[in-house]
């Protein structure tokens, strides 16, 4: 039921959620959510690129176990969970997760947990470019906060 | 026997390369490994990767002990430091 | 900051959105509700058509306050509210709310809320087509729980 | 003088009519109002205005305590019933 995508180009978020809803006529609610690079983000608000590395034999099938796990958690007609890997330049879309439901309380609980634990939890790698200097940037208390939410 | 180390996340800049080929007699365990790590690369990398934040994958499957790892020949070993993606 | 609308006339969802993303490169998250008329909704899954009323003096300041609430109780880079009122058939967009933040947490909440409060607060009287007949919709207890959980 | 009357959703249909127009002497009372509503449209009408789920908005206004409205010419006096939109 999960769309789960890792990719490695560009994409559209707003053609990627028109056809995740022209999908699923069956659902009241869609709840989605998108990441992209700030503008203006990173230390000193001057990050010129992000890049997010991944290491193949584990990204993809763990985000695949994710989907699963938040499928089984929710009453969902769909979920989308697309995530890029590679150079990314300020306002280039990072993540879109979208989860379509009959209840709105699922689909926004779906989503949000989704994002946790793909922000916490999956196999990315992330470095900042910043006055034309790659650094790698460690994990956020905030993340491991945001997960401990949900038990 | 051959056998190939990958260098994720910060990992990469202490090695210097994403991943390196490593000729060794068969049946390397996690010593030997981070002897070699110490004897090649900067003293930083083997301290990091012998603490407890850095997982290893052997052959694409995380590992709980990594202690206990002998690898291979054509051996693909991971070294993971902690995520911070998305 | 908010773009508070009430239309009675279809409008594209994914253009919307794609506009709001575009108007806030500096906010990292984007979260979004997006309700459209289900098909195989209402009484026996043979709902043909929804009708929103609204009431002119009342419907939109109503959303501007709750618009205006939201932006005061969350941080946040940007806010949207777009809602429907007329005669829509299965599958038309009723109501998109996307919030623009730094911290995904507000992008999150800001968006539930809204979603709970013009549920079960705004001034909109729904009722639905079913073997050609109109019949007004009583309110959810449902909302009446969604909306207490805010305090 | 002249009042407008709004029924909204399901008073709509009890009303038979979305607004209708109501001539009377000025100063109409909340009392006075109900008892129009009894003479002229269905029995349910009046008594479900009467009740405690249904608000009214004077010029678009709220009015907290509906028992106490007076009607002057060219008002516009709407019949709120619980809300079940979005």
């Amino acid at each position: 039921m999960a769309d789960v995508r890792l990719l490695t180009a560009a994409f559209d978020p707003a053609a990627e959620l028109s056809a995740f809803t022209a999908a699923h006529p069956e659902a009241g609610g869609i709840v989605s959510f998108l990441g992209q690079v700030r503008e203006g983000g990173g230390a000193g608000g001057s990050c010129e690129a992000l890049e997010l590395r991944h290491y193949d034999p584990l990204t993809l099938p763990a985000m695949r176990d994710l989907a699963g796990q938040v499928c089984a958690r929710w009453t969902l007609d769909g979920l989308m969970v697309i995530h890029r890997s590679g150079v990314m330049l300020p306002t280039e879309p990072i993540v879109l997760v979208a989860a379509a439901a009959r209840h709105r309380r699922d689909a926004f609980a779906a989503a949000d947990f989704a994002m946790d634990h793909l922000k916490s939890e999956s196999w990315f790698w992330k470095r900042e470019k910043s006055g034309g200097e790659w650094r790698w940037i460690e994990p956020r208390a905030q993340d491991f906060e945001d997960i401990a939410r949900w038990g | 026997m051959a056998v190939k180390l990958v260098f994720l996340g910060r990992l990469e800049e202490l090695a210097g390369t994403d991943s390196a080929s490593l000729d060794a007699a068969d049946g390397l365990g996690w010593a030997a490994l981070l002897a070699h790590l110490t004897e090649h690369y900067a003293p930083e990398l083997a301290q990091t990767v012998a603490g407890v934040r850095v997982k290893v994958a052997l052959n694409g499957v995380l590992i709980a002990d990594k202690g206990g790892i002998v690898l291979a020949n054509g051996d693909e070993l991971a070294f993971l430091p902690p995520v911070s993606g998305g």
